[in-house]
């Protein structure tokens, strides 16, 4: 028995790798199924070889022979052929490999999109721009994504200044998003559920802290989700968010953020008009939480060192007001 | 005869003490402390792997912030692949390359001193700048804009870009002499098809140096003149590109780590041959497999940029190129597994570490073939998935077999076996670290950890598999101790080796251990592709053919033909001068100086034009130069 | 036991220096030749790389100016004649027309570099405006380095073929920079084409 | 050799967290003033800023997410005055330049004090430093990753600082 208790961690890890919500071995989409096919024919086809060339190596060092052979005996008729034959084994395997990832690879890039969403990666966060025909219906948020169950959706990926890479293992392969290009990733999500997304591309400083939130969720809940996200700030109405309110148009924040519906316009950062209604802070640095958000405005440095929020100097009840105001931001 | 060893000995010598120690050309001195420099940045980029796996062990840990983590992994990257890897094979080349093919010295013996001095300082250069917070930054790929000016200001990327400088300049020097050692300066009788295999393995990692590095050359200098003057190679809003750099990295990138990978090739076929006690296996094939292997590697390098949105049809192509360059490797290790089991094969500490090779370069081999498909690419690009592949090819594929290499050759270079039950310590040590630090980053990278992240969040599962990673890394450095310690110990006290301790076939056993200065007394003749086990007839070896005639009283070497090895001159070899380290000093200020000031080039340009001029000038001091009166 | 050594031969009577790719001089000139001309070769990609980046090429300004750099060129290749005759000489290792041969190389070497600063000084973009011009400025630069080091080196064989004692070996050196000069003169040819005549065909 | 290595680290530093928001300088514009309040010279913070690569950086970055180039263009000048040029009406020296951010100026140059942090200012008046090459060469950035709107900042030449109102002795730019 003491050999298994010393191979649990082991199984702790296996197990745990299936079922993480960033984890490529548990697929949610047509994309991310396709490659997990090719991972499996790989992962089994690999194997076998591995173990066949290790069987071939311990045999070779069991087998005791009595007279080395010297010079001139190093053409051996039996081992040329096991030769060829091993190299033509080995070239009909690579050929069956290479097929059948031009065949994924082919899938992966097929599909009519339905649904349009253009990502800009900025230095640490997502800005998600869900597009329409009409304009009236496009509206800016950040750090999440909202998917429908059963729809293709295209999203279109562009950077603000460096190299990053979009990629939610559960829904489909990486895509990195580099300046001065449009790259794309279709997503067709087979199961609901929340899953995420991390930065693939090492782009500075927080390039750990740089999350997406995606939620696949059935046709209804997306649209009720799009209508909500596409009204305006809901207004304050206690005493104390109005005059976070008042606060956030005056101070700093302003200068950086954007809520639909009041005078706030500053561009820098993300658009805020609808944070409350978000699980995560920060692009998942924080989850979404009234006194993680209160320790997040008196220092952004300290979880996210390096980012490019500045801590603006409030006093407690001016930031707890702040706080309030935010957190009517549904 | 002993009056000729006298003559020899003083034509050959060094002067004495450290004035001896900074003139020398001697192409074995200069290779040992090559080894023994390369050793020292390993060990140190090795901390620096410790102090990162300490801070992955847990989730949101706080040992170090982001910005020394990046630089950290930024210098862990950089130190193994330009002052660890490259180097340490190419020294181990200039050391054993002119044993083998039976020569005095390696073929340009003050550029070989030059290259070494270059190559220090450029390593010194970039540690203290790490020390002084001016690391670099932008991890060893360096993608751009992340280290143009705008988003990696101050010089941190600058000095990492003029450490390539340094560091190419160094490898492109060793790689054109090997090639000349190889072309021009072999025993006669020693045609093509008798070169050992080690010696083609050099040649063409050799041709392969000549080949990749003016790519990264390229690629750095746009970097630096876009850093300094402002060029806009890769700003993409002005006709820029930040992908030309991803294409130039890469086309250096790819062939890089078979620079790596193939002298290891031909360490293994040198110990598996000694060891196996029979001549390789299907000695053509596996030339044509070296070649083979150095004309693929140029032809596979966007396989690392699969993620960047390049046409797919593209992709599938270097999908089929990249699973290609696996068809030579799989060859190679039938050829050695069939000589083993022909062979009688006796398993001494170098045989382990080529034991270690198989079990360690075959899985990481076939991880890399996963990693050449593109959907499966797009998965575990830039995750930890990838980490284990390339440490598993890299230390698996190279630092196995030169470890192995070290303890084959370490009798022939000090003159002292190594100990070999600290070696089989080491070995297992190192073995069982390594698969307890680097099996469990697959299943990380599978689980959706990227690379190059100074820390996660609990929950996502990944606590487990970096806890089992640091602890295996602490393993390794345990037997890194133990390798260092047994290093120490042999070359203090350790058994005084024969000249031929493990019976093996080249020419390179046929000195003394330590070879004189001058390798042979008299320059050897091959007959056959095994010098000292059988001659032309095949009936064991023993005496020696060797030829008179090559002067004595001057540094003076034999050429031969390229193909069939007939001499064709004598040719008189340069004697030991100070001034290639006054032009590596020199160049050093001319480059350091381009850092902060771009007429550094022009006015550096003086001193370093003088330096270069003395050390081609003729002294009088000069005996060796002097042709027949 | 110790080896015996068998005489099987004597090559005393071989000389001590000889031409062409049996010596170790020769393969140091072409290994460095392999070097630069693969550096020209990806410098010349990454300008056709750049080119495919934009609708109108060159971008925002006009092909640059035919005359000078065409003078240049005419004048490089003109410079050819001495240096096969010089090649001749020094196989054939006549003391005086090597000297006077060195001397004219390193005089034409300096006119032509001449040229080249003027032909720098009409070239009609900035190198920090646009990747075009960084690319042109850097096909031109690399090249100047090169000529600047070979005709130093020239410059030097001249001294020392004036004051030194001329040894087999030291003709063999100044046959390697004959081919060295070759190397020069026809990978500015292919630049030419590249930088002058792209922007006027493409 | 040590203050070279001293000036290095202190270069290439990434400081995130700001010095508290202490009083802020009253920088003397000439040298006829009331009183002697007024302090001489830069202070220690502004040497600081002025020094550190990364701060300059962040600088030429708030200096377009804040519109600066709106009226200053890319520091060339439009409606507000040029910043690459010797002319400086309220000081060229970097406390005068963060006192003209940070309390604004007469003829349309508002005042940012509570807009943007302290340490933005800061920030900003070294990137405007740089404009007019008064920064160390191995501190500023060469060029911007965007169309190119200055020479690259590390070729800039250095500009004199003097203070006082020298546009007047100046025909206005037709």
């Amino acid at each position: 028995m003491k050999p298994m208790r010393a191979l649990l961690p082991v199984f702790a890890m296996l197990l745990a790798a299936c079922g993480g919500v960033q984890s490529s071995l548990a697929p949610a989409a047509d994309q991310s199924k396709a490659i997990d096919h090719v991972w499996q024919v790989m992962v089994w086809a690999c194997s076998t070889i591995y173990l066949f060339t290790l069987g071939a190596l311990a045999w070779a060092i069991w087998r005791r022979r009595a007279i080395a052979t010297r010079e001139g005996v190093s053409r051996d008729p039996m081992l040329s052929r096991a030769l060829f034959a091993w190299v033509v084994l080995v070239v009909g395997l690579l050929t069956w490999f290479v097929a059948i990832s031009f065949l994924a690879d082919r899938r992966l890039h097929g599909g009519t999109p339905d649904l349009e969403v253009r990502i800009t990666a900025k230095q640490w966060w997502w800005q998600v721009e869900y597009l329409s025909p009409e304009p009236a219906r496009q509206f800016i948020t950040a750090n999440e994504l909202r998917l429908p169950r059963d729809r293709t959706a295209r999203i279109e990926l562009r950077s603000g200044d460096v190299i990053h890479s979009f990629w939610v293992p559960s829904l489909s392969g990486k895509e990195d998003l580099i300046p001065g290009y449009t790259n794309a990733v279709f997503i067709t999500p087979r199961r609901d559920g929340s899953f995420r997304g991390q930065c693939a591309e090492f782009c500075g400083l927080q390039h750990a802290h740089m999350a997406l939130d995606v939620q696949v969720t059935d046709e209804a809940t997306f649209r009720s989700w799009v209508s909500q996200q596409l009204r305006p700030a809901s207004s304050p109405v206690t005493a104390s968010a109005l005059r976070g309110a008042e606060l956030f148009n005056t101070t700093a924040c302003a200068s950086c953020h954007t809520v639909r519906g009041t005078p706030a316009g500053g561009r820098v950062g993300p658009d805020l008009t609808h944070l409350a209604s978000r699980r995560t802070l920060a692009a998942g640095a924080l989850p979404m939480r009234r006194d993680d958000l209160s320790k997040w405005l008196d220092d952004p440095q300290h979880p996210k060192p390096g980012n490019l929020m500045p801590a603006v100097p409030l006093s407690p009840d001016d930031s707890n007001a702040i706080v309030d105001y935010l957190m009517g931001l549904k | 005869m002993s009056a000729r060893v006298d003559l020899l000995e003083r034509s050959w010598a060094d002067r004495p003490g450290f004035i001896g120690w900074v003139t020398t050309v001697d192409h074995k001195r200069v290779a040992r402390r090559y080894i023994a420099t390369a050793l020292v940045f390993f060990v140190l980029a090795g901390v620096l792997a410790l102090v990162m796996r300490t801070q992955l062990g847990m989730s949101e840990n706080r040992l170090i912030g982001p910005d020394q983590y990046n630089q950290m992994f930024s210098m862990h990257g950089s130190a193994m692949m330009f002052l660890f890897a490259v180097p340490i094979m190419e020294a181990v080349a200039v050391y054993v390359v002119p044993l083998m093919v039976g020569t005095r010295n390696i073929s340009f013996p003050r550029l070989n001193a030059f290259s070494y001095w270059i190559y220090l300082f450029g390593g010194v250069m970039i540690f203290i700048a790490f020390v002084l917070d001016i690391g670099p930054e932008a991890g060893w790929t360096g993608y751009v804009p992340l280290s143009s000016s705008d988003f990696s200001p101050g010089k941190r990327t600058d000095f990492w870009a003029q450490m390539i400088t340094f560091t190419e300049v160094a490898a492109l020097c060793v790689a054109v002499e090997i090639v000349a050692t190889v072309m021009t300066m072999r025993a006669p009788g020693m045609t093509l098809s008798r070169i050992p295999l080690f010696v083609w393995s050099m040649l063409v990692t050799s041709f392969m140096v000549i080949f990749a590095m003016p790519a990264v050359m390229l690629a750095s200098s746009f970097l630096i003149t876009d850093r300094l003057v402002g060029t806009q190679f890769y700003n993409a809003a002005e006709g820029g590109d930040p992908l030309l750099w991803q294409h130039l990295f890469w086309f250096f990138g790819h062939p890089e780590v078979y620079i790596i990978f193939m002298p290891a090739l031909g360490m293994i076929s040198s110990i598996v041959e000694t060891f196996s006690r029979r001549p390789i296996f299907a000695y053509t094939p596996m030339v044509m497999a070296l070649v083979a292997t150095g004309f693929l590697a140029f032809g596979l390098w966007v396989h690392h940029m699969f993620a960047t949105g390049l046409p797919p049809m593209g992709n599938s192509f270097y999908t089929a190129a990249s699973m290609m360059i696996a068809v030579p490797s799989g060859l190679q290790i039938f050829c050695w597994i069939a000589t083993i089991a022909t062979g009688r094969p006796r398993f001494a500490v170098p045989m382990l570490f080529v034991m270690g090779f198989f079990a360690l370069f075959v899985l990481g081999g076939l991880t890399g073939v996963m990693l050449a498909s593109v959907p499966l690419d797009l998965q575990v690009h830039d995750t930890y998935f990838v980490v284990a592949h390339f440490h598993y090819v890299l230390i698996g594929g190279a630092v196995f077999p030169l470890m192995g290499a070290l303890y084959f050759w370490f009798p022939k270079m000090t003159g002292r076996m190594l100990g070999e039950t600290l070696g089989r310590w080491q070995f297992w040590l190192f073995f069982i670290g390594f698969n307890v630090t680097f099996f469990p980053m697959h299943l990380l990278g599978l689980m959706g950890m990227p690379r190059r992240v100074y820390t996660y969040q609990a929950g996502l599962g990944w606590d487990l598999p970096n806890l089992v990673a640091t602890l295996g890394s602490y393993l390794m450095a345990i037997s890194v101790l133990v390798l260092v310690f047994n290093l120490w110990r042999s070359v203090r006290r350790g058994e005084p080796a024969p000249d031929d301790p493990w019976g093996a076939p080249d020419l390179l056993w046929a000195t003394t251990s330590p070879p004189p200065s001058y390798n042979f007394e008299r320059m050897p003749v091959v007959t056959g592709r095994h010098p000292l086990w059988v001659n032309a007839d095949g009936d064991p070896r023993i005496d020696l053919p060797v030829l008179d005639g090559v002067r004595d009283d001057r540094r003076e070497v034999l050429l031969s033909t390229p193909v069939d090895a007939i001499p064709v001159c004598r040719w008189a070899l340069p004697d030991p001068s100070i001034w290639p380290l006054w032009s590596a000093l020199a160049l050093t200020v001319l480059f350091v100086w381009s850092i902060f000031d771009q007429w550094g080039v022009v006015w550096g340009a003086i001193p370093a034009a003088i330096t270069f001029t003395i050390w081609f000038w003729p002294k009088r001091s000069d005996v060796s130069l002097r042709s027949d009166e | 036991m110790k080896r015996q050594m068998q005489s099987v031969g004597d090559v005393a009577g071989l000389d001590d220096h000889a031409f062409g790719s049996g010596t170790i001089s020769w393969w140091g000139v072409t290994g460095f030749m392999l070097i630069e001309g693969m550096a020209f070769v990806l410098a010349i990609g990454t300008y056709y790389y750049l080119l495919h980046n934009e609708v109108q090429w060159p971008p925002s300004s006009d092909p640059p100016p035919l005359f000078w750099g065409t003078v240049f060129t005419v004048a490089l290749v003109a410079t050819e004649v001495p240096n096969f005759w010089i090649a001749r000489m020094a196989k054939a290792q006549r003391l005086q027309p090597v000297r006077w041969g060195l001397t004219l190389m390193t005089v034409l070497g300096v006119g032509v570099l001449v040229l080249r600063a003027v032909e720098m000084d009409a070239m009609n973009v900035r190198w920090d405006r646009t990747a075009y011009g960084s690319i042109v400025w850097t096909l031109i630069a690399l090249h100047t380095f090169h000529a600047i080091t070979d005709v130093f080196d020239s410059g030097v064989l001249t001294v020392l073929s004036w004051t030194k004692r001329m040894s087999g070996r030291k003709f063999s050196d100044v046959s390697d920079n004959a081919m060295y000069w070759h190397f020069i003169v026809w990978s500015w040819v292919g630049l030419y084409v590249v930088i002058y005549w792209t922007p006027r065909w493409l | 050799m040590a203050a070279l290595a001293m000036s290095a680290c202190e270069r290439e530093r990434r400081a995130f967290h700001s010095a508290p928001e202490g009083t802020h300088p009253r920088p003397a514009l000439t040298d006829f003033q009331p009183g002697s309040a007024m302090t001489q010279g830069v202070s220690d913070t502004g040497l600081a800023y002025e020094r550190n690569a990364y701060h300059i950086n962040q600088g030429s970055r708030w200096y377009r997410a804040f519109n600066c180039n709106g009226c200053h263009g890319n520091g060339g000048g439009s409606i507000g005055p040029a910043l690459m040029d010797d002319q400086w009406r309220y000081g060229g020296n970097i406390d005068q330049i963060h006192a003209s951010i940070v309390d604004g100026r007469p003829n349309g140059m508002p005042a940012w004090r509570g807009k943007i942090t302290d340490m933005q200012a800061w920030q900003l008046s070294a990137y405007v430093r740089a404009l007019s090459g008064n920064v160390s060469k191995a501190a500023a950035p060469s060029r911007r990753d965007a169309i190119t709107s200055t020479p690259p900042l590390t070729q800039l030449p250095r500009q004199s600082t003097d203070a006082g109102d020298a546009s007047a002795q100046q025909p206005p730019p037709q």
